[in-house]
């Protein structure tokens, strides 16, 4: 035979079973949404069902996060195949939490959704487009190659689609088609990115990616990290290219914005991340105006629309582009604090933005209106809700010791270090944004919950199902409070987690390249 | 689209692509084609006869919801790429059998499970389209 | 000419006039006048990219896409019944029945 | 100790539920223990030691929660309790039957520890922390008279005002920590002041104490903040919260103050506040307002004398402090008192209330003695004490002595307005008929104005445990007390007290003329900080609204439009910026423009099928209508077929067949049931904007991809899977392999996208077919009926 | 060949754009359509042009005989086709729904979710 | 065609297709073909099977033949100079003597495939098939054509 | 010589077939309406076809890809003209001028009685 002349294409070792607990997440709710799908008659089984695939899921995530803690980065590449020639899968600290936060939430909404939804089964595919959307956040999460990556956006993208138009009011038709057309564009200017960057380096592997950039043609690889800075800024909601997220945020039933607020712009802001601070350091700087212009912008522009908006969740969507804006400006400034800031601060607003819907759910219900202008009277209605809210605007707005502080923090001693004008741009539109977010929340509050119920308006039926719905809610909140009060998990977790992205040696080291690492 | 003409041959044409569909997935391991044109081809029969018979005919036909057996293809490539679990390998490492019958060998391989997974989805979503848009907006979903 | 020289020179003419045939058909897509000339033609493009592909097969020896021609022979006219069936139920609704 | 406050707090509407009129008495057990527990702490601080405490926090972030109990904040918990403990006695009474009082007390203990926390942290980022605490109970207190606009209004504006100071508190921190590695105050040395960065910091330090203590120009919110309940004003707006930023002043003296800038822009600040406050007093008739005024005055007049940063000025800070906190406190509870059973706070229309409130008036008595600082009265000792440092007859020295005196005057007349006024003369007619309040909103004026009388007899005390611990923490040096009951008729101090008295009482007596004089000005002025809040938000609320519009109007094509200008500038951009396009052009070493410029080496049918590509595309662009441009799409889509065909993609150019066609199937499926065909309509001016952007962009992707094209290419993984995947995949076609099994995850993920579109699009079909929607809300705004002709 | 395939690409892109801002919904998907060939074409290009064999081993053989063509490119573009595919359908079910259900398909006239006559925020606490 | 004959045709186009007359394989291709057979077999397919191979053999040379001159004559009627002079368009009624669908389907196919016509509709009650014709004669030459050609073998295969 | 015979006429099939592709699309193009035009492309079209499928049949020496081109060929013969006729029945059942050239048209008169079959 001729296998002796063959190059060495797989990898020796064997592959420990516990090690799987890094494709395994995303296998399961793959496998789990094709068979809620195939149950979707079953009545309530398909609740039963989707849920025990979380809890599977998240035991998964937890484990992996463990382990990730405990001895750096964890990777496994599909096949056997040696990387970069098979998909790897790495997860990393940031990575792996993201992935379980994402899990977490996700339970928390299917189980508000069987309140909100009441009788309706599983028959419009809901609980399989949950464990989808979930399937790609946490495949976008894990993922090591980026064409993969491109998968799994794609996958988001469908389960999102599926998601956005549940229901059908004309309202969600009309987001849909605006969400829709946005977002598709956004992964298909991915994809151009993509074919680009396999022609300048013939490789996808991000390990592989980081061994060869530094090679490769600077002026074409700043193009390819510009376009990259725009799809993913699409996808992240990043102003100038944020329109999406306002159009459509609002539109479907509370659980699915809510979904969706958590979620979405995280997967992308955290791919940019990736993209730019990780993969494409050099790229990065020569983009940094740009980058500070975004970050800055989105910053400032976000919370006027949550002032402007008189829609609840519309303008807690600009609340959710306000906090990428925070992000961003991490990426902008990419020191350590910086990256830890915006890995602190994804997570915040997984929880906390999840939460929010949620509460506007409840609030919605409550008021039977979508409109602040005739909301009203809710606080004398009910504590829990009040306080909920009132919380998660506040954390939102980076006001101690909620769970936004944290990553605020971070990123004003970011700010602060940096020196020159960017450090103090940074800073300003980061107190600045804090500042039109508090506005923006205690008007909120004020409208909803302080003014008088209108005339017109009874407040009080939460309807059928509210004990879960506020269950799943107050437990999201306490989570928030809880990670606010009792930050160190986090912070150590980010302290090991940053230092990863800026030099990210671990990282290529446990995808264990052909040939050696850089 | 209700003719004798198209009505009598639909269902031998759609006989010949299901064939032919079947042939073209199990052939694209080694020649052009696999499971994706597979199951467009088989979806495509399914079309025709949803035009040549009616949406629900066609539905009759199938039996199963087309979309349990899209998740079913999903189900299955998935579960193809986890039996590696077993052999102390990544996920997704193939695994052949080369099942000797008589005097040919029948290769069996985690990859053609896979395959025919990808048959099965992509046969399964695109009936369920074609067969809705038949038949205006959705009955039977 | 050896046989070998013959396909080569053959099959680049049959390719060349393939070619200008798919142009040709072309015209009568863009033209019109009415939806069913343009359906009609778009038919005939599929049938004469099967020959393409059977003269592509010849020329580069890869006999193997003979499955795509037959694919096209298969799948193309389901174009073409699809659009006749708009061309169908679009009149009705013209006439005033329901869209 | 901190954390107990919090506890209660949380545990506040189940006492009020269980306790219901003992709810007060219950509560206000924690501030009296806590009270008691920091009394316990006096002697050892007299003994000159600062207590600390350390609690791990965040070890991760380097973060502990250290307290330290010293002389400065001793003085101020032992204030903040005691006075709390009244204040929870007083506001179980004052609200009394209250659906919301559980929740009152919560956000009244909570604003409590937030308060202790405050003045306990030596952490500065702890300290920062609780500072953002009171001003969100503070919020939630001044609102809690939620149904009023004037109430919300006034909550915001606290809110609104104290976030952006603190912010500045939260800049400064960072700033301090990352000069000096450390968060906690007691270990600053000069480091701060000896930095570039001390402008910076100093600057958004005072933007927090300024903000926080109401100085001009950030004074405006207090006033509205006395929409709260009567109890909230005492404690948060007169007593406690409001001197947060005295307190921020004094605790970072050691470590930031006593340069040239801090001394002058305290000076100026403190001193136009003290007369602009004092001014605003007389020119309020309502006795909550001037209250709220005094605030000001008092609170200016303590930032005046920390900025003069004097031994006598802090001693005098710190006297003034306490004398302040406890005569303003008590006459808060008067005032609600007053307009609890008189029904109106108005002194124009209450008079010879002494009759029917006589223990109330007592209590008002002994404030406003001390608020005038008559001798007996903790007043005095302060204004003797903020005299004594300005006799050095230098002119900066006399104009600071001139505005103290002018401001003690004013306040001490309007101190005489609120005692004389509604308890003496002649009795009016009230909305209610007045009789005496109950006793537990007696206690506390009572105690407080004794608590004064006390103190003050005991000068010897005072100095030891108030001005040696106090001016230790400040200025790192003990000034040994001085203060003497004794009144020496040749101590120019003495006459200068009786000055202020001699022209309180003309103020007393021509408040009438003032008042309007006052308003005149402000009429005439036709602006205030006040109003121009308003201003400022209503006009973000509309810039916001504009900006809003501008940017998220509905119309898909911009939001395109925006993403492809984008585009044009990423594709476009960096290659031009970095010289990328030089690949393209010919070199001076390397070949020339011949060997850039050979004829491209494609064959007849090759070109004839990228002409069909070209000519798809012009079909589908040119074509009248919809239908015909889906048709046409066919032509392009078979161009792109026989390109993969060509160039040795058979998978490809299969799948891209029996995707166009049944692409082209599913669109007519869906066209049949649409009545669609108008041409493509665009004005010229779009189609040239379209046309512009469309090219540039397709240029772009070009020339990019020439750029890519020029340079060499590493085809590793194809050699691999070339190499391997007969002999160890055991596949023939690579490609097929690369789908099932090198890059089978793919395939996996590309799959559920299909099973996904399944789904999506049945239930987008099945919301048709079933015509019922979730229960949702109905939206406010109906769905535009009818196509609206464009 | 490679520069006459990169010019093609940019044809492509440019009429998928032109498309895209038509307004029209179902040009607008075919301007999806566009894009997304183009944008298949750009990778199948990236990966190098040749006309050698189609990357298929001959049977019997375990190493293609000669030069073949570029394999990875293909298989990515038949994953991209598919999704593109899958969202097609998808985005065309939507724009027929959005037809139904808004009456219009021309984007200047889905102005349900942001309304046109969107109120003012209220000048108030 | 009944069940059993359909699948064995799919199992012989199973057999064409994949090229391996194998006995495994055309078990294969039996397998797969009973799969459709199953799918199809709530499609009502009623029709006769096909009687007279030899006649069916008849039948398929004619049509090649007779497919090869349709596609000269349409040839020399494009190719020639004066389209309008050699064009005589016309849709003649034929009346059918055939009744089964599977029949009509057949014919009609062959009509289209072959010189000059082209089946354009078949009315309600099945009596008669509409053929376009390119250069009309005479109506009753084509009928007497058709009838004596394809309708006759049509009518013998299916016997 | 066998062999290079079958090359030969290989290569000569390949020509008509290609030949007759471009006379359908000639026709196509050339014909004065839909039902003329249709003669040109259900007949020359799938016989082009065929020819340049049965010259891959002779051409591939491989029993197997000889065996299918044979079946796309009778596919496409299969599909082909019951495309045609659906497209024929549709355009004529809906469109007015249709009948415009024809010498004679039996079916107008009758449309209007059967509009469904
Ligand atoms: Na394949
Ligand atoms: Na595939």
């Amino acid at each position: 035979m001729v296998e002796q002349a063959l190059p060495i294409a797989m990898i020796d070792a064997v592959t420990a079973a516990a090690d799987w607990v890094v494709v395994l997440p995303l296998v399961l709710c793959l496998i789990g949404a094709a068979a809620t799908l195939m149950l979707r008659r079953a009545g309530a089984l398909t609740f039963v069902f989707s849920l025990l695939i979380l809890a599977g899921v998240i035991a998964c995530e937890v484990s992996l996060l463990l382990r990730v803690v405990d001895a750096g980065p964890l990777s496994m590449t599909m096949g056997k195949w040696l990387p970069p020639f098979g998909i790897s899968f790495a997860a990393d600290v940031f990575g792996a939490g993201f992935a379980l936060a994402a899990a977490v939430v996700t339970l928390v909404v299917v189980i508000y959704a069987k309140g909100e939804r009441g009788a309706e089964d599983g028959r419009d595919g809901f609980h399989a487009m949950v464990l989808l959307l979930l399937a790609g956040v946490t495949g976008s999460f894990l993922t090591g190659d980026l064409f993969n990556l491109y998968v799994w956006f794609e996958v988001m993208l469908i389960a999102s689609f599926g998601l956005i138009v549940l229901g059908g009011s004309p309202s969600q038709l009309d987001g849909a088609v605006k969400y829709g057309f946005l977002n598709f564009l956004a992964t298909t200017l991915f994809l151009m990115a993509l074919g680009l960057l396999y022609g300048l380096l013939g490789t996808l592997n991000m390990a592989d990616i980081l061994r060869v950039a530094p090679a490769a043609n600077p002026a074409a690889m700043a193009g390819v990290a510009a376009l990259l800075l725009l799809a993913f800024g699409m996808k992240a909601a990043a102003f100038p290219v944020n329109a999406w997220l306002p159009a459509a945020y609002h539109t479907p039933p509370a659980a699915i914005s809510a979904l969706f607020a958590g979620l979405l712009t995280k997967v992308g802001v955290y791919a940019l991340l990736r993209a730019l601070v990780v993969l494409l350091p050099a790229s990065r700087d020569l983009l940094e105006p740009v980058l500070i212009s975004v970050a800055v912008l989105t910053l400032l522009v976000a919370p006027l629309g949550a002032i402007a908006e008189t829609n609840l969740r519309r303008a807690i969507g600009f609340l959710v582009i306000g906090g990428i804006g925070s992000v961003l400006a991490g990426i902008a400034i990419p020191s350590l604090a910086g990256v830890s800031g915006a890995g602190l601060y994804v997570f915040h607003a997984i929880l906390t933005m999840t939460a929010l819907y949620l509460v506007a759910g409840l609030i919605e219900r409550q008021t039977g209106q979508f409109d602040t202008r005739r909301m009203g009277g809710l606080y004398a209605a009910g504590a829990p809700v009040s306080i909920a809210f009132l919380v998660l605007i506040l954390a939102t707005a980076g006001v101690p010791p909620f769970l936004g502080f944290w990553p605020k923090l971070l990123l004003l001693q970011a700010g602060l270090a940096e020196n020159g004008w960017i450090g103090g741009l940074v800073t300003v539109a980061l107190v600045v944004n804090a500042v039109l977010t508090l506005i923006a929340g205690s008007r909120l509050w004020a409208h909803i919950f302080w003014r008088s119920a209108p005339a017109e308006l009874a407040p009080g039926q939460l309807g059928t199902g509210h004990l879960l719905r506020i269950a799943a809610t107050g437990a999201l909140v306490v989570l928030v409070v809880a990670a606010g009060l009792w930050p160190n998990g986090m912070f150590e977790a980010v302290r090991l987690g940053a230092p990863d992205l800026l030099d990210p040696a671990r990282y290529v080291a446990a995808i264990g390249l052909a040939g050696g690492t850089p | 689209m209700n003719t004798i003409i198209f009505r009598t041959i639909a269902p031998l044409i759609v006989a010949i692509m299901l064939v032919f569909s079947a042939y073209v997935c199990l052939r694209g391991h080694n020649e052009p084609g696999g499971g994706f044109i597979g199951g467009l081809i088989a979806a495509s029969a399914i079309a025709v006869l949803g035009m040549a018979s009616g949406a629900q005919a066609a539905r009759r036909a199938l039996r199963l919801d087309p979309m349990a057996i899209a998740g079913f293809g999903v189900v299955i490539a998935g579960m193809s790429g986890l039996l590696s679990l077993f052999t102390g390998s990544p996920f997704m490492t193939s695994i052949w059998l080369h099942l000797e019958l008589g005097e040919t060998t029948v290769p069996i391989s985690t990859p053609m499970v896979f395959d025919i997974g990808v048959y099965l989805v992509v046969f399964g979503t695109i009936a369920t389209i074609a067969l809705a848009l038949e038949s205006d907006g959705g009955d039977g979903l | 000419m050896t046989p070998a020289d013959a396909l080569q020179w053959t099959t680049l003419v049959a390719l060349i006039v393939l070619g200008l045939a798919l142009l040709i058909s072309v015209v009568r897509i863009v033209v019109g006048p009415t939806l069913s000339d343009r359906v009609l033609a778009l038919d005939l493009m599929t049938v004469i990219a099967m020959g393409f592909v059977g003269a592509i097969a010849l020329r580069t020896g890869q006999m193997i896409y003979v499955d795509i021609a037959i694919a096209l022979a298969l799948l193309g006219f389901l174009a073409t019944i699809a659009l006749a069936r708009y061309v169908m139920t679009r009149a009705a609704g013209r006439d005033g029945g329901a869209p | 100790m901190a954390i107990a406050p919090f506890a209660a707090a949380a545990l506040a509407p189940l006492v009020q539920r269980i306790a219901r009129p003992f709810a007060g008495w219950v509560l206000a057990l924690v501030p009296a223990s806590l009270f008691m527990l920091l009394l316990r702490l006096v002697e050892p601080v007299m003994a000159g030691g600062a207590i600390s405490a350390r609690i791990g926090w965040v070890p991760a972030f380097d973060l502990d929660l250290s307290f330290m109990v010293d002389g400065l904040s001793l003085t101020f918990a032992l204030t903040i309790s005691g006075i709390g403990m009244l204040i929870v006695l007083y506001s179980g009474a004052y609200l009394k039957g209250h659906p919301h009082l559980g929740r009152f007390f919560m956000f009244l203990l909570a604003f409590m520890g937030a308060m202790l926390g405050l003045v306990l942290s030596d952490n500065l980022l702890a300290l920062f922390m609780f500072w953002e605490l009171t001003s969100v109970t503070s919020f939630l207190l001044i609102g809690f008279d939620h149904t009023r606009q004037a109430a919300r209004r006034g909550a915001i504006q606290a809110l609104v005002i104290t976030n952006i100071g603190g912010m500045g508190l939260l800049i400064g921190a960072i700033a301090v920590y990352q000069l000096t590695g450390t968060w906690d105050m007691s270990a600053l040395g000069g480091e701060v002041r000896s930095s570039g960065l001390y402008g910076l910091v100093l600057a958004v330090f005072l933007l927090a104490a300024f903000t926080k203590s109401a100085q001009l120009p950030f004074h405006f919110w207090l006033p509205n903040a006395m929409e709260a309940p009567t109890p909230v004003s005492a404690f948060l707006h007169s007593a406690t919260m409001v001197q947060g930023g005295v307190y921020l002043l004094a605790r970072t003296t050691p470590w930031l103050g006593n340069t040239q800038a801090w001394t002058l822009i305290l000076v100026c600040l403190g001193g136009a506040t003290l007369l602009w406050g004092a001014i605003g007093a007389i020119r309020q008739t309502d006795l909550k307002q001037m209250l709220a005024q005094t605030t000001i005055a008092s609170l200016g007049l303590s930032v005046l004398l920390l900025g003069l940063g004097t031994p006598a000025a802090i001693s005098a800070m710190l006297l003034y402090f306490v004398a302040h906190a406890l005569y303003k406190a008590g006459l808060f509870m008067v005032t609600g008192a007053v307009d609890h059973e008189a029904g109106t706070r108005d002194i124009t229309v209450l008079g010879g209330l002494a009759d029917s409130m006589p223990v109330t008036f007592i209590a008002a008595a002994l404030a406003c003695l001390a608020m005038i600082g008559l001798p007996l009265t903790l007043g005095y000792f302060a204004k003797e004490e903020m005299y004594l440092g300005l006799l050095s007859l230098q002119w900066p020295d006399i104009a600071t002595l001139a505005v103290l005196l002018v401001g003690n005057a004013m306040l001490a007349g309007v101190a005489m307005l609120i005692l004389i006024r509604p308890f003496l003369g002649p009795v009016l007619s009230t909305p209610k008929t007045a009789h005496e309040a109950p006793i537990a909103m007696l206690v506390g004026p009572i105690v407080l104005g004794a608590a004064g009388i006390v103190a003050s007899v005991m000068p010897d005390w005072l100095g030891l445990a108030l001005l040696e611990p106090g001016t230790l923490a400040v200025l790192g040096e003990a000034i040994s007390g001085h203060l003497s009951l004794a009144v020496d008729p040749t101590n120019p101090l003495l006459w200068l007290s009786v000055a202020t008295w001699a022209l309180g009482y003309l103020v007393y007596r021509q408040a009438a003329a003032l008042r309007t004089l006052s308003r005149r000005f402000e009429v005439a002025l036709g602006w205030t900080a006040d109003t121009a809040f308003d201003g400022a938000m209503f006009g973000l609320i509309r810039f916001s609204g504009a900006v809003t519009r501008l940017l998220h109007h509905g119309l898909l094509e911009i939001y395109l439009v925006t993403v492809f200008v984008m585009l044009a500038l990423a594709l476009v951009g960096p290659l031009l910026m970095l010289d990328g396009y030089a690949a393209l052009l010919p070199t001076a070493e390397l070949g020339n423009w011949s060997a850039k410029l050979t004829w491209p080496d494609l064959q007849v049918h090759e070109w004839g099928v990228i002409a069909l590509a070209l000519l798809g595309l012009g079909a589908v662009l040119f074509s009248a209508n919809r239908l015909v441009a889906i048709v046409a799409l066919g032509i392009q889509g078979t161009a792109v077929a026989l390109i993969f065909l060509l160039f040795g993609a058979p998978d490809l150019a299969f799948t891209q067949l029996m995707v166009e066609i049944l692409s082209v199937v599913i669109l007519a499926l869906v066209m049949t049931r649409l009545q669609l065909d108008e041409r493509d309509s665009r004005q010229f001016e779009d189609l040239a904007r379209d046309g512009t952007l469309a090219l540039v962009c397709g240029a772009g992707v070009s020339l990019f991809l020439m750029v890519i094209l020029s340079g060499s290419f590493d085809s590793r993984l194809s050699d691999l899977f070339a190499a391997t995947s007969v002999p160890i995949a055991h596949g023939h076609n690579i490609v097929n392999v690369i789908l099932v099994d090198y890059r089978g995850l793919d395939t996996l993920g590309e799959i559920s996208v299909v099973m996904g579109a399944g789904i999506a699009i049945m239930a987008l079909l099945r919301s048709r077919a079933r015509r019922t929607v979730p229960p949702a809300p109905t939206p406010i705004r109906a769905p535009r009926r009818g196509k609206v002709a464009p | 060949m490679d520069y006459v395939l990169a010019a093609l690409v940019g044809f492509f892109v440019a009429l998928g754009i032109y498309l895209l801002l038509s307004r029209s919904v179902i040009r607008m998907l075919l301007g999806l359509v566009v894009l997304g060939n183009g944008v298949n074409l750009l990778i199948f290009t990236a990966g190098r042009l040749t006309r050698a064999a189609a990357p298929i081993v001959p049977a019997g053989l375990d190493q293609p005989t000669g030069p073949i063509a570029n394999p990875l490119p293909q298989a990515l573009i038949l994953t991209a086709i598919v999704i593109g595919f899958a969202m097609f359908s998808f985005l065309l079910v939507l724009a027929f729904r959005a037809y139904q259900s808004l009456d219009a398909d021309n984007t200047d006239n889905m102005r349900v979710a942001e309304p046109v006559d969107e109120p003012h925020p209220p000048l108030s606490y | 065609m009944n069940p059993l004959m359909t699948v064995i045709v799919l199992a012989l186009v199973w057999g064409a297709i994949s090229g391996n007359f194998s006995g495994l394989n055309l078990l294969l291709g039996a397998g797969i073909g009973a799969i459709a057979v199953v799918l199809l077999s709530r499609i009502s397919g009623s029709g006769r099977s096909l009687r007279r191979l030899r006649s069916a053999i008849s039948l398929g040379l004619l049509f090649i033949y007779e497919l090869l001159v349709s596609a000269v004559k349409v040839t020399l009627v494009v190719l020639s100079p004066n389209l309008r002079a050699t064009l005589r368009p016309a849709i003649v009624a034929f009346p059918l003597t055939i009744k089964s669908d599977a029949e009509i389907t057949l014919l009609a196919n062959l009509i289209t495939l072959t010189p000059g016509t082209l089946s354009v509709d078949v009315s309600a009650d099945r009596s008669l098939l509409y053929v376009h014709t390119l250069t009309l004669d005479t109506r009753e030459a084509l009928i007497a054509d058709i009838a004596s050609g394809f309708e006759a073998k049509v009518r013998e295969v299916y016997a | 010589m066998m062999e290079a015979i079958a090359i030969y006429t290989g290569c000569g099939l390949l020509l008509v077939g290609s030949l007759f592709s471009l006379v359908a699309a000639i026709g196509v193009v050339r014909l004065p309406d839909l039902l003329t035009r249709m003669h040109a492309a259900s007949k020359a079209g799938p016989v082009g076809a065929g020819f340049v499928l049965i010259a891959v049949a002779l051409l591939s020496g491989d029993a197997g890809v000889a065996l299918r081109a044979i079946v796309g060929v009778v596919f496409l013969l299969l599909t082909t003209p019951v495309g045609a006729h659906l497209l024929a029945r549709a355009s004529y059942r809906t469109s007015d001028q249709l009948g415009g050239n024809m010498v004679l048209d039996e079916l107008k008169s009758k449309t209007g009685q059967s509009p469904g079959a």
